[in-house]
């Protein structure tokens, strides 16, 4: 039960990572441009939120496997393959996740001050400090709700996950994917453990990362 | 050297003990399982998931697989027959005996897979459009994501009767009672194949071959399987 | 004070177009003039376009046009397509409704600005001068009004700036404070020449701290 | 493909509006108490989040399945059932977004300003009027943001709906399990016309919605 | 005005003990007066306590514990349990921020508080008397601070409260608008007998608008 858990933390906070990154960064370009076609791909950004995660699995699967045009030019290139390891399980769950991060982190974007990313500039910061500074700070309440949707998602994608990284116990079965399993084999006592686990780290871990928030504060 | 066997759901507790009589009886060869439904697996395997065996549930899947060209030629047999069965709740007093008793206004809802998804399921409308019932049956079917919840269903009584393989009853024989085995037009048999790119070729094979073995047969009985 | 050279190039030059909308309702900014003091007042009835003015100068109205020179300097000028970011203007800009950082204390407000190290070892000093060291770790929520007025007053100095703009920077303090921190900053300014822009409603600020008028009406300069 | 899309639409938007209600007031009453266990039951909130769905729909049978406690409850005093209705649908799908709006709407009402709301006190509003007049008209945009994403994930939801609801085409078959089941068959043309279906229609109502909130604006 | 009636109550009798605390900082407010007279100045130092003492007046410091009765009505009193919500004390409160709502304009942050038919009729008088009827259908973030100061004025009047609580209500007005409307509200405030607390740095406010003068010093009323 502890491997599981082990690899299913590190894909989590990893795809978390990612997936905040991309996330954020994204929500901030979205907050201050306007184009054509912003609205749309605004709501485009919500499609792997949509489709069923074994959905967006399988065309993962299509872009990343090693027939893909993508997973062609990484194995190629880099020597990387994403299907059946712990990395496609990343890329699964942060693809699945990035659309809570977004939408969150634009929000705040939008709903914090711009007279004070001004003042700020008038001060002689340049947009990165703007943004690291003046903006990131101001937006990290509705930020810090969007990651921890993201964590949670990311603890509890199996759909995608499992088509990616398969279902291999030790290396690639994350606790979702065990729990899975273990319904799906009628192992009732060992669902209603792994569940358990499941909730209690990932309250856990919550309930850490909402101190550590409001320490900041 | 470790090879990944690919294995349709319903085979999940019984290749976890196979693959444990298998490292025994090989030391040093690993066997690691990838379950998932036999369709998710063939959509892995075409985009060149490093499967070395599949065992699929059905044959359909397995011809596809055949068909784009992932298997390694002479490599496919038949490994076990399962049965289609037809379950109610433990605690009914009334059992039907034979599939047009289903007609009977005291089977509302009756359970099967989604027939385009899982094999349990295209199975189930094959016997019941063969016996003339399909349209009497129409409005009753209650349609699950795999067999397991078809199971589910039928063990929490929230359903009159059910369409599951005889494995799947043996989990729940508690809650569960087979009414009667449902004959198929095709047999129920799972067929297992090494994959064409299979780098373990070698151990692939020993893996089949043990799984064929009086020892491996004698493992899958144990969970309900019948031999081919 | 010196009397300001006839041949040095004029203190403040500007001619700035802009027209502001929201909805239905519109207003059109288009003052223009040359200040050859130092420290220029700039006056107008509520709404006449001070602020507007004073942040078409400080680069953040991105649609004004015209051209703003301070000691020659050139900050924008449409027609010869110049217009430095607000970054490289080097203004210390006292918001009418301060604009602190709400999630920094106050000294991290001032040092915000403060870049160089010769900034950031006057700090202490602006802290004292504005009666606020006592207040360096508070968070501006927990600041009252004046206390803020001070803090942002503060801030805009701590930037070392080639060009101070107040809006109404003594508005929340009381008449002792207020009289103490007009002669403070009157002190401040004629050691180190920064050219200010000034809006105030207050007689004696315009007095203590201003050598030139200018008066908004509408949008225009007048008188 | 018209009836699921209907099916779909109507689960959705049922279940984004009572997710929403619920988790509006979730996180309108989290942001404005502080009690032990405070930060424990937010986390706890997003659970539905962090399992798997077809677990949390598995749970959700043991509840209000006829076996289970709510289930016969429901159905001894007022004749409903859940599994196997459409109204089941809505509730699996309800259940397994109403993180997202929860989150998103504490996040928004804790980034208000109180001082309005106070201001709204001294000028006699009743604390239903602070609600609805300043808090959450100051909170709509973080607000609409968890409700696109929980829209979003209504549309997209099948693992819980499909335990509940069974999949009865025509009554219970929602587009995510019809793609789903496509992409199980193997059926890829299927699969993709009913992927561009669902990703039209979420993008016509998504941008329809922003347009309207916009307006308010 | 009539001279205060020696036998009434007082207009404003209050005891207010509260300590505000941020991090290490804390600020103990402990002020205590009686007024007999309608209109009573609150004046002190920046940082002395006056919007605080303002707040718990109005009921939006929960710590606050004392008395506060306005003309015999007792809005707060914690010996005997009183403690009147902020809605019912029906106070036409000026925050020193204004406090507008940002998503109405404003028209509607007038009729926010004005609930009462009668109220709403003179919704018109009060915009035109602060020259903001123009800006009826403006939104608070496009009005100039001037503006949005006369608005807040306006918004705190068209309640029809028992009680206004003004802190620095004309700070952001020109000269010749801070005398016009300074002889406005006296007039109005004549008409209709409300008792008024009002925060003010401006002496000339002092003279038209009050007729007792209350000094706070750190949290206590001093002379
Ligand atoms: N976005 C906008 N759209 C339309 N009009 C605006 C906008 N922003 C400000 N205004 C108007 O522009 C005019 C000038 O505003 P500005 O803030 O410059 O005035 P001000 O001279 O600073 O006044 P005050 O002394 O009251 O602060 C005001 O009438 C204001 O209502
Ligand atoms: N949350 C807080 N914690 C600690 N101290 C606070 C807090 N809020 C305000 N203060 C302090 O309380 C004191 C009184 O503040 P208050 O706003 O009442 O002053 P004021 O008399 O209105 O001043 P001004 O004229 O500058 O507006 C100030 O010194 C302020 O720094
Ligand atoms: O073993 Mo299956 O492919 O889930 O019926
Ligand atoms: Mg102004
Ligand atoms: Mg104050």
């Amino acid at each position: 039960m502890l491997s599981p858990l082990w690899l299913t933390l590190k894909v989590a906070l990893l795809a978390t990572a990612l997936a905040g990154m991309l996330g954020i960064g994204l929500g901030w370009w979205m907050a201050r441009r306007r184009f054509a076609g912003h609205a749309v791909l605004d709501a485009a950004l919500l499609l792997p939120m949509v489709l069923p995660p074994t959905v967006v699995g399988y065309y993962l699967i299509v872009l990343v496997g090693r027939q893909g045009p993508l997973g062609r030019w990484l194995e190629s290139s880099f020597g990387i393959t994403l299907l059946f390891t712990w990395q496609g399980a990343v890329l699964a769950s942060a693809v699945v996740a990035l659309p809570l991060i977004y939408k969150a982190a634009r929000a705040a974007f939008e709903d914090t001050d711009i007279r004070l990313a001004q003042a700020a500039r008038t001060l002689g910061a340049r947009e990165w400090e703007v943004f690291f500074r003046i903006s990131l700070p101001l937006a990290l309440r509705g930020i810090g709700a969007g990651l921890a949707l993201t964590f949670a998602r990311a603890m509890g994608e199996f759909g995608a996950t499992l088509m990616i990284a398969g279902n291999l116990p030790g290396r690639t079965q994350t606790l979702s994917v065990a729990v899975y399993s273990a319904v799906q084999a009628g192992d009732d006592p060992l669902a209603l453990r792994l569940t358990l686990l499941i909730s209690a780290v990932c309250i856990v871990l919550l309930v850490i990362a909402s101190r550590l928030l409001q320490a900041r504060h | 050297q470790e090879i990944i066997v690919s294995a349709a759901a319903s085979l999940t507790n019984a290749f976890q003990s196979v693959g444990k009589a298998f490292e025994q009886a090989h030391p040093g060869r690993k066997v690691t399982f990838n379950f998932a439904a036999s369709g998710a697996l063939l959509a892995q395997m075409q985009q060149g998931a490093p499967v070395d065996v599949f065992a699929s549930a059905d044959q359909p899947t397995m011809d596809k697989a055949v068909a784009a060209g992932l298997i390694a030629e002479g490599s496919r047999a038949d490994f076990v027959r399962n049965e289609l069965v037809l379950i109610v709740p433990a605690a009914r007093t009334q059992v039907p005996v034979r599939l047009k008793d289903l007609e009977a206004p005291a089977y509302r809802r009756i359970a099967a897979g989604t027939p385009a998804s899982v094999p349990v399921g295209r199975y189930t409308m094959g016997v019941v459009e063969q016996a003339g019932l399909a349209t009497a049956l129409q409005p009753k079917w209650i349609f699950g994501e795999s067999v397991r919840q078809v199971l589910d269903y039928v063990a929490r009584d929230e359903v009159d009767a059910g369409f599951v393989y005889r494995t799947d009853a043996i989990v729940r024989k508690e809650q569960t009672r087979v009414a009667f085995a449902v004959p198929t037009p095709s047999p129920v048999s799972y067929p297992i194949a090494q994959l064409a790119a299979s780098r373990q070729a070698a151990t692939a094979r020993a893996f089949i071959a043990f799984v064929r073995s009086a020892e491996g047969q004698k493992i899958l009985q144990g969970f309900g399987f019948s031999q081919p | 004070m010196n009397p300001p050279d006839p041949l040095a190039p004029p203190v403040l030059e500007l001619h700035v177009r802009a027209t502001l909308r929201a909805g239905e309702r519109h207003f059109a900014l288009d003052a223009a003039f040359e200040s050859r003091a130092m420290r220029t007042a700039l006056l107008g009835a509520s709404g006449s376009g001070k602020s507007t003015l004073l942040q078409a100068v400080a680069g953040l109205l991105p649609e004004a046009r015209g051209h703003v020179r301070v000691q020659g300097r050139s900050l924008m000028d449409s027609q010869a397509g110049v217009n430095l970011p607000a970054r490289l203007r080097r203004i210390g800009y006292v918001f009418q409704d301060y604009a602190l950082f709400p999630h920094m204390s106050v000294l991290q407000n001032l040092r915000f600005g403060a870049r160089e190290p010769e900034a950031r070892a006057q700090i202490d000093s602006l802290l004292q001068r504005f009666d606020i060291e006592a207040l360096r770790d508070a968070m501006p929520r927990s600041l009252s009004g004046g206390q803020r007025q001070r803090v942002a007053l503060a801030r805009a100095l701590a930037a070392q700036p080639r060009l101070l703009l107040l809006d109404e920077p003594l508005s929340a303090l009381d008449t002792a404070l207020r009289t103490r921190l007009r002669a403070e900053l009157a002190q401040m300014l004629s050691r180190v020449p920064v050219p200010v822009l000034i809006v105030t409603h207050d007689p004696q600020d315009v007095q203590a701290l201003a050598q030139a008028v200018v008066e908004l009406d509408a949008g225009r300069v007048v008188g």
